[in-house]
């Protein structure tokens, strides 16, 4: 049959696609349905966030970066406070640190409830995306009260968090963790043990361990590949040694283990939202500040483990109430390199298999 | 028992069959209409949301309101699309869907029914047309997406029409006749249902399959092919594909009914009413089905067909052959 | 007279040929508005030019699979006459289709065996 | 072809950079004012450890110059040996630095820094390694065969800071479109200016 040879296509996945999850582009040449070669384009969300950043002041750039990942912003505001914190040496006191923590870790829950949703909604499965916004809901509603925004927090500020948790809160919180531990059984049972969609993401988009360290890849992407790397637990930052947790990592690096850490680590933030709930007491949610918060000159850089990988803010400060360059570390950016790698001999149907378990959010992606 | 075929052909009964069949068109055009209603409201409530409940009382009139925006709805055809092949596939794919009723029976009355002693074979040849309308409108409208739809539903419900073909043979050999009015008579005594429960089984996964739904929508697989085959149809075009596809479903329901479900048989109801709760009871399923499961990837569908399907089904027949004869 | 249930379908043919006509082509010109612009008519490719043209050679796949349909519809037709008249051919029957199986089952696994079922 | 053209920033800087706004980052000097961090100290103490196995190693001159922020050290190296050295952290069993988790860069007065924080899991420490060019060409060479990671990073530093990286294989704009002219993050960038020769709709 050598003989009988057929054409290659060229078809544009992408920017106004579906399965995309925001303008994200994907240029692949198609032999039938089996992928020749991909290339992703991104940048068509690119707002410069970098370089609007060097006109701002610090506690003005805070509101840019919910815009990243939107889907996780409180911890892209924590990463922005905790690195000026890290440079200025400030002390945070310890009831906003529990708020935050408490915060970041139900923003995860949220964030990975959309991941879970999202890519069931892209294999073809509707109901789990509907199932899993109605606990993201409640969630965010939670944050509506705390901080008056339901996707654009604003919440942190250099030195503590904008506002206490309002009378009655905490108890919602501990209300809601029994019954998202509630759903996350219902969850199971609709997906997890599904023949289809065990077929369709069974060793499907798998990450060799050498490849994800070559990519510098992280957070559940990395983990997928056997490699224990988590920053709150290796490289502790804010009170994190304080919970005790498991950091779940997988060791076939293909689609289905990036399913199950997402929905494991939703179990193990409620853990933490937990015992959060246990440990916080009264007293100030904002530290002593100076009026104009200046960062010392030299360069500063603190990672932390965000709900796609590793969140880290690199400053670059002239010792002015601006920084003179801030780099952003965005995993989704990072993490999408492999994705060429990936696709290069799958078909039509894993492309969108393996897009979403890469979990990108393109706000993050372009910057 | 009335039958057209007994029944010498005047003026007076043609008037008859003309008044049949457009009742029988109303009818499908009714059963579209709120089955499409009734789907978007049963997977509304089992995705914990209302459905439609804006146009009339609980939204009863809103398929009524999506007709007349599609038909108020520019037509668009793209300038590098086939047009002839454009506008035509659409009706070859809605008139075949339409003929496949012409052979049901609705009630114990066969007024609105053809009594064809090929009956089945009548609604295999026939549904299989829809399979060029569907290619057809992929390949024409020069889309790449349409054409990758229209190509998976070409390799899939080809390969889905031998199970189902097979499947039913089963029936015929227990009833021993083709003719649907016939069968139907074969099941007073018991449901087919029950000696070719593996056949139902492999019926109702083809049947799924042919009709391209969940979990076998990939022809249509909006999360990878944004929409498949009819991608770049528009309007009342678009509308008739969709029409298709739901004819078929109420077609292939009362199939179900007719060939594994004793038909309109039933007790103390009259036979219409028998026929149109087994009906609704099948397309309930096909839409709970729906709501649950994933898509299968292409490469897994065809093998289910190949690998499982066909020769389970091809083991049921010797098997209702061998037990026949004992 | 048999030719009446033809007759009947043959009306089936006319009214579902009438109703697209009657929407499609005399109703719906008369209610839907025509404004046709450039981006409008443009193919659809995710928001931007189409690159190259859709109608490629495609892959022989799906050929492949339209051969296996064609073979296999003809022998599933064929057992629609035998199971109408098995009642009447009693075992004599069941090993003529027996034989007629297990030939199918050959093509089957010969398919199966050369991969044409793969759809990598 | 635009490649050529890219390769030339659009302007010089207007203003000349003081004379005396050497290699240094203006940060030096403000700090010197305060009692030394002993992690800073310590940090420093590593880093010329490093430098000495580093210039060993390559024979050469290689580290130029040894800084710390916080405690982790912070290596300037030299572009020629931009590559060496950092294979060398990345594969010598005793720095095993095979994590490369950040790659930036920034624009200083008179020259652009391209900056990799390098992490060893095995070890679970950081380090950040620099090196330094010239604005007006800035040429560095890609670590592309290092680390595949880099591909976007490089192709982003590219994009908003105009640095060249030699041997990469696909060096394009990536967060700008084809035909942008002028290099967003670099501070003689006027965001107004002759916008509409800048890019306009490719």
């Amino acid at each position: 049959m050598a003989e009988l040879r057929s054409e290659e296509m060229v078809l544009n996945v992408g920017p106004q696609h579906p399965s995309t999850h925001g303008v994200f582009r994907l240029v692949v040449t198609l032999d039938g349905e089996q992928i020749v070669d991909a290339d992703p384009v991104v940048g068509y969300l690119h707002r410069g966030t970098e370089k609007l950043a060097e006109d701002l002041q610090y506690t003005q750039i805070i509101p840019y970066t919910d815009r990243l990942d939107y889907l996780s912003s409180m911890l892209n505001n924590y990463a922005l406070v905790h690195t000026v914190e890290y440079a200025m040496d400030l002390e945070v006191p310890a009831r906003a640190e529990y708020l935050r923590i408490i915060v970041m870790e139900l923003n995860r829950v949220a964030s990975h409830l959309v991941f879970t949703g999202t890519y069931l909604l892209d294999l073809g499965a509707m109901s789990p995306f509907l199932y899993a916004f109605m606990e993201r809901e409640t969630i965010v509603e939670l944050f509506n009260e705390i901080c008056g925004a339901r996707l654009t927090y604003n919440y942190m500020r250099v030195g503590g968090v904008k506002w206490d948790a309002p009378a009655g809160w905490l108890q919602k919180v501990r209300d809601f963790i029994p019954h998202m531990r509630e759903k996350m059984r219902m969850y199971h049972n609709l997906i997890s043990g599904n023949e289809i969609f065990l077929d369709r993401v069974k060793g499907i988009g798998v990450i060799t361990q050498e490849d994800a360290i070559s990519f510098a890849m992280s957070g559940v992407n990395l983990r997928s590949t056997g490699i224990n790397w988590d920053l709150r637990k290796n490289v502790p930052y804010g009170i994190y040694d304080q919970f005790d947790f498991n950091v779940i990592v997988a060791e076939h690096g293909d689609c289905l283990d990036r399913y199950w850490i997402h929905m494991k680590e939703i179990e193990e933030s409620l853990k933490i939202v937990e015992q959060a709930l246990d440990k916080i007491s009264e007293g100030p949610v904002l530290g002593k500040v100076p009026k104009m918060i200046r960062v010392p000159a030299g360069e500063y850089y603190r990672g932390i483990e965000g709900s796609r990988g590793e969140l880290g803010v690199y400053i670059v400060s002239d010792g002015k109430d601006k920084p003179y360059r801030l780099k952003l570390r965005r995993p989704s950016f990072v993490n999408l390199q492999i994705l060429k790698k990936m696709l290069i001999g799958q078909n039509m149907a894993n492309l969108i298999a393996i897009l979403g378990a890469v979990d990108i959010v393109l706000g993050e992606v372009d910057g | 028992m009335f039958h057209w075929e007994s029944t010498p052909l005047t003026g007076l009964s043609f008037l008859g069959m003309v008044i049949g069949a457009v009742v029988v068109l109303l009818i499908a055009l009714a059963v579209v209409t709120y089955a499409i209603y009734f789907e978007r409201k049963f997977i509304g409530w089992m995705q914990l949301r209302i459905g439609p409940n804006r146009v009339g009382p609980f939204g009863l009139f809103q398929s009524f309101a999506d007709i007349l925006k599609l038909l108020i709805k520019e037509d668009v055809i793209p300038d590098k699309a086939d047009r002839i092949m454009f506008l035509l596939a659409p009706v070859i794919a809605f008139v075949p869907s339409f003929m496949v009723l012409a052979v049901i029976p609705f009630s114990s009355t066969h007024v609105f029914t053809a009594g064809l002693n090929v009956g089945v074979l009548y609604y295999l040849a026939i549904s299989a047309i829809t399979i060029l309308g569907v290619v057809l409108g992929g390949w024409a409208s020069n889309n790449k997406y349409s054409l990758i739809g229209g190509m998976r539903s070409a390799a899939q419900m080809i390969s889905y029409e031998i199970p189902l073909g097979l499947s039913i043979v089963g029936v015929v050999l227990l009833s021993g006749s083709l003719n649907m009015n016939v069968i139907v008579a074969h099941q007073a005594k018991m449901w087919f249902i029950i000696p070719q429960i593996i056949g139902f089984v492999v019926f109702i996964i083809a049947g799924l399959a042919e009709l391209n739904r969940t979990p076998f929508d990939l022809p249509e697989a909006e999360s990878e092919l944004v929409a498949g085959y009819h991608t770049e149809y528009s309007g009342f075009r678009f509308a008739f594909f969709m029409l298709t596809e739901y004819v078929y479903a109420f077609a292939l329901a009362a199939l179900a009914t007719t060939l594994f479900l004793g038909g309109w048989s039933g007790p103390f109801l009259p036979s219409w009413l028998w026929f149109v709760i087994k009906t609704a009871a099948v397309i309930f399923f096909l839409f709970w089905v729906r709501a649950t499961m994933p898509r299968m990837r292409g490469d897994q569908l065809m093998s289910f067909a190949w690998k499982v399907l066909i020769p389970v089904a091809l083991f049921n027949l010797l098997l209702t052959g061998g037990l026949y004869l004992l | 007279m048999y030719s009446q249930d033809f007759i009947f379908i043959l009306l089936f043919v006319v009214l579902g040929l009438a109703l697209p006509m009657a929407t499609l082509a005399m109703i719906g010109p008369l209610l839907r508005p025509k404004h046709p612009t450039k981006e409008k008519l443009k193919t659809y490719e995710s928001g931007l030019d189409p690159v190259g043209d859709a109608r490629v050679r495609y892959n022989v796949r799906y050929y492949l699979f339209a051969l296996m349909f064609l073979a296999f519809d003809v022998e599933t037709v064929f057992l629609y006459p035998w199971a109408v008249e098995y009642h009447n051919l009693g075992l004599y029957g069941f090993t003529e289709m027996l034989i007629f199986l297990v030939l199918l089952a050959i093509g089957l696994v010969y398919a199966w065996r050369k991969k044409v079922l793969e759809w990598k | 072809m635009s490649d050529e053209d890219n390769k030339q920033p659009e302007k010089q800087p207007d203003v000349a950079p003081p004379a005396t706004a050497t290699a240094k980052p203006a940060a030096k000097s403000a700090k010197a004012a305060l009692p030394p961090d002993p992690r800073v100290v310590a940090a420093k103490a590593t880093g010329e450890a490093m430098k000495a196995t580093l210039d060993k190693q390559l024979g050469v001159t290689a580290v130029v110059e040894v800084s710390a922020s916080k405690d982790v050290p912070i290596l300037v190296i030299d572009k020629a040996y931009w590559v060496q050295a950092v294979q060398f952290l990345r594969d010598d069993a005793l720095q095993s630095y095979d994590y490369l988790r950040m790659f930036s860069g920034t624009d200083y007065p008179n020259y652009i820094e391209i900056v990799i924080h390098l992490v060893s899991r095995k070890r679970n420490t950081a380090l950040y390694v620099k090196t330094r060019t010239e604005r007006d060409l800035a040429v560095v060479p890609s670590l592309t065969g290092l680390f595949q990671g880099v591909n976007w990073e490089e192709r982003e530093v590219y994009d908003l800071l105009g640095v060249h990286f030699e041997g990469h294989p696909d060096l394009r704009r990536i967060m700008m479109w084809e035909g942008w002219k002028g290099y967003p993050l670099r501070k003689d960038y006027s965001p107004f200016e002759d916008l509409d020769e800048r890019g306009g709709n490719v």
